[in-house]
Order: structure tokens, then sequence, then C-alpha cells
């Protein structure tokens, strides 16, 4: 019994650091692609851990809508601006994205 | 219901977006309709508390009405329906489809919000306010009206956030989102001041009080014309209303050290949005930032606190929306008309369009608050409750303030008088256009004649008794 | 008190570090996921308040609040989206400019 | 522009002190909330009967807060209303789909609308529910457009923003019928009310389903047919 708390103890802190872990990562990588995924891997792990909180009904809105449907619609967005940058640059006058990274 | 027609109308005209001017304006009426109906409830059988679902608080949400809200029905009411007359000539048909359902799922929200006793259903208006008007402001199109909205939508979903957090503390305290329940438990600890701190953090982001004023002049000034009318005149007032209701029911705040504060801010926002105004070049630009400084003089109530400063605040905002949307309109009929609105080319403006212009200097009377006029009677009761009190200083802040406006308004008005040298190739400006701003403006000057309608209307309830009466 | 509180403190680290990269990042995308990292923050807490005591089945009233919140949070995000990719085509920048005179 | 970068530090080093002040005290008072929250659980299972459903969420949902829920499939719209009216600047490039890409969604698209039936359905006893039930369908929307199939000439039809405003306007609908009946806004007679919160729900999922495809459609990149 002890054992089993100890476990979900580990559990838990290892859960919320990990979100704590993502977000500022996602929130940081200098790579946007990079940070857009990581964004979605937060979701997913937000999701888990409305499970761990009793909390499935959050669980599948997160699931579905907190991950799956903003996620795609920041890759959709990404894209997009993707192709503006191709255009840029094709057209001569090109511009980097990166600059505006701290 | 008054919240239901907006939301039908704005339905309505998405369904069919080809003729979208006549359902617009016939719900405009509608509502008008509805909110009078309402009043006449009001005045004859008193406060009015509806439980939606049947449930009734805390297990479902109430809707309440009281004569602070059924003020802000009515002046959302008068102002909305201007702004659909002026609207319907304003847009062209590409535009006109995208703005009719907005404009009314802002309204919707407008009047959800004033309807509404619970601060989680507060919240989920905020954001529907939140969203419809940073729509609007992106139909303008161009670089300014897009980067505006993008600012402003940042702002706003950082406030609601705020709130939220605010909300979600509250709960836990007190098991409860019902605001006059919430009134009944709510003592003093760390949670409460924390909910406190943060709710009215986020709502004074929504409001813009200086210094988080920042993103409403772009905002305001690069909206289309209407737009920019409803957001000044209204969208604002939303979230101080339930800043007003939040302060005076939840929260004990009387005398408090957060009044004071909320009143300082206030002061700075007067002086320097009338600096900022002064500075302008561009006359949207210039009402936006008059905007940032009338706001300022509605937070000085919370420093003198009394209900009689409460009730001129009330008709401050009710003259400011009606001044303010006028003055809007006419700035809109000026750039429609020039094509542009840079202060120093507005010459000649007076002899081609007298009555936009008489409107201007109207809503310009109330505004610098000169008799006889809604914005005289508000600031003079609020500059004699200040010397009442005791704090002279806000006195002070105030005839400073009314310097400032009178300097900017008077600027506007010399330029369009003086004669131009080169003759503009105009375009007219539709007639109803110009006779909207027109009525706006005079209804607030003869709001300074009837000033005892709306103080008996706003105190059906008692809502400034500093008690609940949930 | 049970160790679910955990989660409330790694709320509220989301709303800060949230909060943290609204102001700093100029980016706007960055901007946009620094606000639903907020908004996780506070559903979090949200719900996490809940379940201060283990032997109560979990208060559903903050959960249907939470979920409301979710989907408001995706639809001011698609909004946003929407007008950065407008933004970034009328300036070609993906950063707030300043009004023009 | 030294001294400027300067500046630019010191406000940094402000930013972070007070945002930790903010967090540390805000950590406290979460953990200091007052020992006894009253919460509405008890309220919430001695309702859950006449509310026509089981789940509670659903029922805090649907039913006692149903007015909330009415409010928010309008910010949907919403949104989906300030997209379209930005219009879509899109380039014109199309991607034909990958081969796996028309495999997969033609796999999947069927067992998406399936899930979703189910999660619809199941709401009204166990997790799930119109919002995450619209959310899968959504998502096989989504797929559909991906692997190439547009929405094109539709979009703009009639038909489609019927649906779209479906959900929301059978919800109004019901409560306006219901003021009637009961004389209040959205209070569900309680032999009604099961079916009646399905009929909602059901309408729900469609709109919110073909809306957030909308959204996307609205943003992804392969969503402009105007060449």
């Amino acid at each position: 019994m002890e054992t089993v708390i100890q476990l979900s103890l580990v559990f838990d802190v290892l859960l919320g650091l990990g979100l704590l872990w993502f977000a500022w990562r996602s929130l940081s990588c200098p790579d946007l692609f990079k940070a857009i995924v990581l964004f979605i891997s937060f979701g997913l792990l937000m999701a888990l851990t409305w499970v761990r909180l009793n909390a499935p009904d959050i669980a599948l809105a997160e699931a579905a809508i907190g991950a799956g449907l903003t996620g795609a619609l920041l890759l959709a967005a990404w894209v997009r601006l993707e192709s503006f940058d191709a255009l840029n640059r094709h057209d001569g006058h090109s511009e980097d994205t990166e600059t505006h990274e701290k | 219901m008054i919240i239901l027609l907006p939301l039908i109308g704005a339905l309505a005209c998405f369904l069919w977006p080809r003729r979208t001017v006549s359902p617009g304006l016939i719900t405009s009426l509608g509502i008008v309709i509805c909110v009078v109906g309402l009043g006449w409830q009001l005045m004859h059988l008193g406060v009015q508390r509806h439980a939606v679902g049947g449930w009734g608080a805390p297990l479902g949400i109430d809707l309440y009405a009281d004569g602070l809200s059924l003020l802000m029905l009515i002046v959302t009411a008068l102002v909305g329906t201007a702004i659909s007359f002026y609207a319907s000539g304003y847009f062209d048909q590409a535009k006109a489809r995208h703005f009719w359902p907005l404009w009314l799922f802002l309204w919707a929200a407008l009047n959800a919000l004033f309807l509404s006793a619970d601060i989680f259903n507060l919240y989920v208006t905020l954001e529907l306010l939140g969203l419809a008007a940073v729509a609007l402001v992106a139909l303008a199109g161009g670089a300014d009206a897009l980067s505006g909205a993008m600012r402003y939508l940042l702002v706003s979903l950082l406030g609601s956030l705020a709130y939220l957090l605010g909300v979600a503390l509250l709960y836990h305290s007190f098991g409860t989102v019902d605001i006059a329940l919430l009134a009944q438990h709510v003592e003093s600890s760390p949670a409460v001041w924390s909910a406190a701190g943060l709710m009215t953090a986020g709502l004074l982001m929504k409001t813009a009080l200086f210094p988080l004023h920042f993103w409403l002049p772009p905002a305001h000034a690069s909206a289309p014309a209407p737009v920019s009318a409803a957001l000044s005149a209204l969208v604002v007032k939303g979230s101080f209303y339930i800043l007003l209701r939040l302060w005076l029911e939840v929260f004990p705040s009387t005398g408090s050290l957060v009044g004071e504060m909320l009143a300082g801010l206030g002061a700075a926002a007067v002086i320097w949005g009338g600096v900022q105004a002064l500075r302008q070049t561009r006359l949207k630009m210039l009402i936006a930032y008059s905007t940032v400084m009338q706001l300022g003089y509605l937070f000085l109530a919370f420093s003198i606190g009394s209900a009689i400063a409460w009730q001129a605040a009330l008709i401050l905002v009710l003259s400011h929306a009606l001044a303010k949307a006028a003055m809007f309109m006419a700035a809109g009929n000026i750039q429609h008309f020039g094509g542009h609105d840079r202060i120093a080319d507005l010459d000649r403006v007076a002899q081609r369009l007298p009555l936009t212009l008489t409107a201007f200097g109207l809503a310009g009377v109330s505004i610098m608050g000169l008799p006889p006029s809604g914005g005289f009677i508000a600031k003079w009761l609020l500059l004699e409750m200040s010397i009442r009190t005791g704090k002279w200083w806000w006195a002070g802040i105030m005839v400073l303030g009314g310097l400032l406006t009178a300097g900017y308004i008077f600027k506007v008005i010399g330029r369009a008088f003086t004669q131009a040298v080169v003759p503009h190739e105009a375009r007219s400006v539709p007639f109803r256009m110009e006779w909207t701003a027109l009525v706006l403006a005079a209804l607030v000057i003869l709001l300074g004649f009837f000033t005892t309608i709306p103080l008996t209307l706003m105190n059906i309830g008692a809502p400034f008794d500093g008690r609940p009466d949930g | 008190m049970n160790h679910m509180m955990l989660y409330a403190l790694v709320g509220v680290g989301l709303f800060t570090i949230g909060l943290y990269a609204l102001i700093v990042h100029a980016q706007l995308l960055r901007k946009i996921l620094a606000i639903n990292v907020m908004g996780s923050g506070v559903f979090l807490i949200l719900v996490t308040l809940a379940t201060r005591h283990q032997e109560l089945l979990p208060d559903p009233v903050p959960h249907a609040m939470v979920i409301t919140g979710i989907v408001v949070a995706a639809s001011a995000t698609a909004l946003a989206l929407a007008l950065m990719l407008s933004l970034r085509a009328a300036t070609g920048q993906d950063t707030l400019i300043e009004p023009s005179e | 522009m030294k001294n400027n970068e300067q500046v630019g530090k010191m406000f940094h080093m402000l930013l972070i002190l007070l945002l930790f002040v903010m967090a540390v005290w805000l950590g406290y008072v979460v953990l200091h909330l007052r020992a006894s929250p009253p919460g509405l659980n008890a309220l919430v299972g001695t309702s859950l009967d006449t509310s026509g459903v089981s789940n509670p969420v659903t029922a805090v949902l649907l039913n006692f807060r149903g007015y909330d829920t009415l409010l928010e499939m309008g910010v949907l719209l919403l949104a989906l209303l300030g997209v379209l009216s930005l219009g879509s600047a899109s380039d014109s490039r199309e991607t034909p789909p990958g081969l796996v890409l028309d495999f997969l969604s033609r796999l999947l698209v069927p067992v998406l609308i399936l899930v979703s039936g189910y999660l619809l359905w199941a709401g009204a006893h166990a997790p799930g529910g119109a919002f995450q039930a619209g959310a899968v369908l959504g998502a096989a929307a989504v797929l559909l457009l991906l692997s190439g199939w547009h929405l094109g000439e539709q979009f703009s039809g009639l038909l489609l923003r019927a649906v779209l405003i479906l959900g929301i306007g059978v919800f109004i609908l019901a409560g306006i019928v219901l003021i009637i009946f009961s004389g209040n806004f959205l209070e569900y007679p309680q032999s009604l009310a099961g079916a009646m919160i399905l009929m909602i729900e059901t309408a729900a999922m469609l709109s919110i389903g073909v809306t957030l495809a909308a959204l996307f459609q609205g943003i992804a990149p392969t969503g402009g047919q105007d060449k």
C-alpha cells in the first residue's frame, strides 16, 4: 500500500515536471515547428493529467480539441507562414523569421 | 428575451448574407422594444430575477436586472440603433455581409453581459464580446487595423484569463459563482484579495485604464467608423460594468486603498489621455485618446465612493457613450468625404458637411463638460462630491482635464473652419450617416435637461447602497 | 490537503511561464502558444482545487467550466491564427507593428 | 544603443522578479484556501435524477448551466465568422495528397464518424458528449480536407451555413419553446429532459464538427480555391 502511494506520488511529480518542462521548451525553443510539436505533446500530457485528476470528460475534450484541433490549426498556420517565407525568398527580398527570436 | 433577439438576428444575417440590412435594422428596433418592455417591468414590478433552466443559483445561472443593468441596456439600445442606421449607409455589400452578424453578436454579448448575475457566465459573455469586437476591428483590413485587432485580441484574452483565475479562486472559496450569493459569503482572506486583484486587473485591461490603455487607440482608431463608435461607446463600458458590480456587491471596497489606487490611475488617465489627444495628428486617433481620458473620469468615483458619485459616473457613461459615438460617426463622415482624417487638412469641412460638424461640436460640448449637456451634469456632480468629501485634488484633476479637452476639441473645430487652398475630390456622404451622428449629439445635449429620467431609472433596486440586495 | 495539490502549483507555474513568454516574445505565433499555456494553467487550478477532498467524487461544475473554457480557447486561437496570417499577408511581418501616422 | 540594451535587461530582470513574486503568492493562496470547500457536488448529486442524464458533467453542461453552453456555441460560431470575414489571402498552392494520407483518410473517416456517434450517445451516462463528439467529427472532416476533398462551391451554400447554425439554432428554439411550456428559459420538463438534451446535443455535434472543419479550412494552406 505504502509503495503504491509512493509510486503515485512519483508519477504525479514526474507528470507535473513534465508539463512545466514541455511548456517551457515549447515557448522558448527557437524553431517554430518544434515549438508547435512540443505544444501538441504538452496538450497530450495535459490530457493525461486530466485522467489522473479523475476528469475523463475534460481529458477527451483536451485530447480532441486542445491538442488535436488546436494542433492542426497551429500546423496549418505554420505551413502558411513558411509558404510566405518561401515566396519572399523567391522574390528576392528574403526575410528571416528567426530574427524576431530572442 | 433581450439576449436572444440579436442572436437570432445574427444567425439570420449569417444565413442570408445577401440581404443583411433589413433583418439587421428590424432586429435593432426589436431590441429597443424589448428594452422598453423590460424598463416598464422594472418600474412597475421592481427588480427582476430569472432562473435560466429553472434551477436557480447556485446550481443554475441567474439573470438579474436592476436599475443599473437597465440603464446600460438603454444606452446600448440607443447607441446600438444609431450605429445600425449609420452602418446601413456605411458598408458596401461585401463588408456588410460580415458586419451584420458580427455586430449583432456583439450586441447580444453586451445585453447578456448586463443581465448576467453569474461570474462564470460573465466570463463567457466577455469572451463573446472580445472576439466579436476584434473581428469587427479587423473588418477594416489593412496593416494598421489588423495589427490593432491582433493586439486587442491578445490583451482581451489575457484579461479574460486573469478574470477566470479570479473566478476559480472565488468558486473554490465559497462554492458558488452567483454574485448575490457570493456577496453574502465573502469575507476577507488572501484568496479573496487575490481573486479581487486578478479580476480587477483583467477587467482594467479590457477597460483600458491607464497604464493598460496602450491597445485602445490603435484598435479604436483603425476600425471602421461604426465599429469605432461601438467600441468606444459600448464595449469598454461592458467590462467597466462588471468592475462596478463586483466592487459594489462582492468585494467590500468603500474607503479602501484599492479605490484610491483606481482613482489615482483614473486621474493619470485623464492627464495622459488629454495630453496625448492634443498631440495627435489624426482625427480618429485623437478621439480614441479622448476615450482613454474620459474613462479615467469614471474611475474617480471609486475614490469618492458615495451614491451620488456613482450616479454621476453612470450619467457620464451614458453621455460619453452618446457623444463618443457621435464623434466617431462624424469622423467617419469626414473620412468618407475627404478620404482621410488628417486634422491639418480638415479645412472646408464646415461648408461641405455642416450637419457633421454640428454633430461633432455638440458632442464636443458634452465631452468638455460644458453646459447644457449630460457631460456637464455628470462632471459637475463629480466635482461637487469630490469637494464635499474633502478630496479636492480630484476636482483639480477634473478642471485640468476639462482644459485639455477644450484644447483638443477646438483644435479640430478651428481647423475645420479655415479656408482650403486646394479643393478636395470629395465623395458625397449618405444622408442617414450625417443625420444619425447629429441625432446622437442632440440627444446628449438634451440629456442635460432631462437628467432626472436616467437617475430615477438607475435607482430601481438601489444598486448603489453599498449593500447587496439579492 | 493531499499531493494532488501539486497540480495546482503546476497550474500556477504554467500561468506564470505563459505570461512571461507572452510579454517577452515578439513573434505572434509564440504569443498565441503562450496564451494557450496560460489557459491550461488556469484550467488546471480550477479543477485541482475541487479535488481537495478525496472522499468526495470530483465536482462536475468546474469540469463543465473547463470544457467550456477549452472550446472558447480553441475558438480564440483559431481567430488569432487567422488574424496573424492576414497580418502577415498585409505587412510581411509576423510581429505586431506600430500604427503608422 | 548600449544604454537601450541595459534598460531592456533591467526591465527583463524586473519582469522576472515580479512574475516570481506573483507565482509564489498565487501558490501560497492556492495551497491555503479555506479548508472546507462547500462545492456544488452534493447539489448536483441530488438534482441529477431529474436532469435526464446520469453523467454529472453532461448534466451541468446541458441542463444546469445550459445557458453557458449556448453562449459558448455562440463563441465558436463567432470565431468562424471572424475567420471568414478576414477572407483567405491564401496562395493557391495545391498539394496532391500522398498515397498514405489518402489511404489513411479512407480508413479513418468512417471510424471517426462512428466514434463521434458513440461519444455523443455515451455522453448521457459516461464521459463524452457533444463537444468531444463534435471535435472527433471535425477531425474526420479535417482529414477529408487534407486528402484533397474540398468544401469548394458548397462552402458558401445555404445548406452549409444552415448546418453551421443548426446547433445554436436548435438550442435557442428549444429554449423558447420551453419558455412557453414551463415558464423558464431552457427549463426541461423532467420526462422529456433526456430526449431534448440528446436532440440539442446531436445538433450541437454536427455544428461543432462542421464549424471546426471550416475553421481549419479558413486557416489551412490548401483552403484557397480562388486561383
